[in-house]
């Protein structure tokens, strides 16, 4: 069980960080055995979210804030509930919601990555050109090189990408159709061609 | 064909539904012409089966048609996408109105290829479609939480690590350039020719010069028609010629039996009907 | 005593704001009268601190940030006792190089100033607040007072980002193509901005 100095040194990195940190790195600053730290960070969460950490005999109130492991590294953030008290304070454009065209774009690319614009332009039927530079620029999507034998520039999703939909990983994205035909490049729907 | 466009199709609109003044039609952006096929399958609340596709194939059609007399600006290489799928869904409409066994085996095999690949192209597209509404909730979602990001306070600050810096004026003039250049938005629409793999045949074209030989002959076969063809495309440009002209009740068809010899006979008055064909006009749009 | 709402909510505007705020402010942004917010706020500083807020029976466990008025506003800092663990991970963990995003929004400024975070933010496509908070951190950038017309803060370049480039003056920044459109207009992937 992590003691409560533990907990008090995790809390004041964790107020200087600017993005996700791993436990590895958190455990670096404090000296103290990985498996400690991550135990330590679980506990944290769990108080914050009013639960009553490690044996302790009655949880705390909800806090205002919440510790979440995202895109690799954990971080503080508002809780949801206060989002519009909040958003008076911080004039922050990320709440800009994307359309339908940059969401499905985005979709592609994160269930097939690294792929081509080729590729994801073949999947939707449309050209994803300006789309996809947008999402670039938006920090979403990176370049992740040239495939080896077409030539042609991929494309994955970024950590912040994860980070703003809130999950840890890949591996948490929701499931897409298993029934998903994975079809080639191929855009010859057209008979006799 | 029918003439009434679709109208409210039950997709969110993407940067607002276009409406022109004047016209009664209104139109929906849809984000390709797999959205818009969709929509108007589900509109009839029919799975995707071939009977969905035969039956939205005019809606499709008009669809595209109405953007055109609304002078929507649409970009051209999304617009040549919508015709590859138009000129598919016409091919297997074409398919359904044929006597089984008409098209020969290999052009028979070929339509159904293409049905089967646009179905599954369809049903990919209505996976990610979907997950990407679920994608956009959950994003939303996520942005009501704000992460802290304070600056240091100066003490930590000033225990910085002295940056490495690799740019030389010339790098980073290069770097602003690209920063300041306009962005994606602001460059002009260009056309994708990659599905263009062979010259496009007029519909209207073949059929100008069909209705000519039939006025000059008054009844010919089809095989006669079709003689000097050089190659398939213009067989299947002239097939949907004589569609459109039946259409257009100029022209009847007569075939005893099954698989038998097709005559066609020209029963049209005055001059040539200049509204040869949707298809064609959208067409040469593409490659004009 | 203040509830477990009222303190919740001053906790998620404390947690992520990057200015100290005053307790007017907050009571405007929450919508409660301001010695409510006042009461709210020391009792908060009194909890994080380890004793027993409002009227509760026991106090908790020393946190590692506290809630400090200083100037009139209030913000959360890590607590000091904590220093060493906070500067050992700032000298490890933050990398020396500028990110991409930094580099960009550097030039942007580089080659515009003064000018606004709205409008690098405009050029550029993408939120840049965290990004210029790093350049100004870093003494790349610098504030160069508020614009007369919109009354908004402008950034310059400093002397040290000319010393780090290797130029004498602004004058020495190589020319740009003088054909590039000045835009303003935000991204169109953003529906209704």
């Amino acid at each position: 069980m992590a003691d409560d100095g533990l907990l008090s040194a995790l809390e004041a990195v964790l107020m200087v960080v600017d993005e996700p940190v791993t436990a590895a790195q958190l455990a670096a600053a404090l000296e103290v055995p990985e498996p400690e730290v991550e135990e330590a960070l679980l506990a944290l969460r769990a108080e914050y979210d009013g639960g009553a950490p490690g044996g302790r005999v009655s949880g705390g109130r909800v806090r205002g804030f919440e510790l979440r492991n995202l895109a690799g590294g954990w971080r503080i953030y508002s809780r949801p509930l206060h989002a519009e008290a909040v958003q008076r304070f911080v004039m922050d454009g990320q709440t800009a919601r994307l359309t339908q065209a940059a969401l499905e774009t985005l979709a592609v690319v994160a269930y097939r990555q690294p792929v081509s614009r080729a590729r994801v332009s073949a999947i939707r039927g449309v050209n994803v050109d300006s789309v996809m530079k947008t999402l670039v620029q938006r920090g979403l999507v990176e370049e992740a090189g040239t495939d080896p034998e077409s030539g042609s520039m991929q494309y994955r999703t970024t950590a912040y990408f994860l980070e703003r939909l809130g999950v840890k990983d890949l591996a948490e994205l929701p499931a897409i159709s298993p029934f998903l035909p994975d079809l080639e490049e191929s855009t010859a729907i057209y008979p006799g061609r | 064909m029918t003439e009434a466009a679709p109208t409210e199709a039950g997709v969110p609109a993407e940067e607002g539904a276009a409406v022109v003044v004047g016209f009664q039609v209104r139109l929906t952006n849809f984000t390709g012409p797999f959205d818009l096929l969709l929509s108007l399958i589900s509109k009839r609340e029919m799975d995707v089966t071939e009977v969905a596709l035969a039956t939205v194939t005019d809606e499709f059609i008009a669809y595209i048609r109405a953007l055109q007399e609304q002078g929507e600006e649409w970009a051209l290489d999304e617009a040549s996408e919508f015709l590859v799928i138009a000129a598919t869904l016409l091919d297997i409409k074409a398919a359904r109105l044929l006597p089984a066994g008409e098209l020969d085996p290999e052009e028979d095999l070929a339509v159904l290829e293409a049905r089967d690949l646009l179905f599954a192209r369809l049903l990919q597209y209505k996976a990610f479609k979907e997950v990407a509404a679920r994608l956009g909730e959950e994003l939303t979602q996520e942005a009501l939480r704000f992460p802290r990001l304070v600056s240091l306070e100066p003490h930590f600050a000033a225990l910085l690590p002295e940056l490495v810096w690799k740019h030389g004026p010339d790098e980073f003039a290069a770097l602003a350039a690209k920063a300041l250049a306009p962005r994606a938005e602001s460059v002009p629409p260009s056309v994708s020719v990659e599905h263009l793999h062979s010259a496009p045949v007029s519909v209207r074209e073949q059929a100008e010069l069909l209705a000519l030989r039939l006025q000059a002959e008054a009844q010919l076969s089809f095989r006669a028609l079709v003689a000097d063809a050089p190659d398939a495309q213009v067989v299947i440009a002239r097939f949907l010629a004589l569609l459109e002209l039946f259409r257009d009740q100029v022209v009847s068809f007569e075939q005893p039996e099954a698989l038998g010899e097709l005559t066609v006979r020209w029963t049209g008055t005055g001059a040539i009907s200049s509204q040869v064909s949707d298809f064609d006009s959208l067409e040469g749009e593409a490659d004009g």
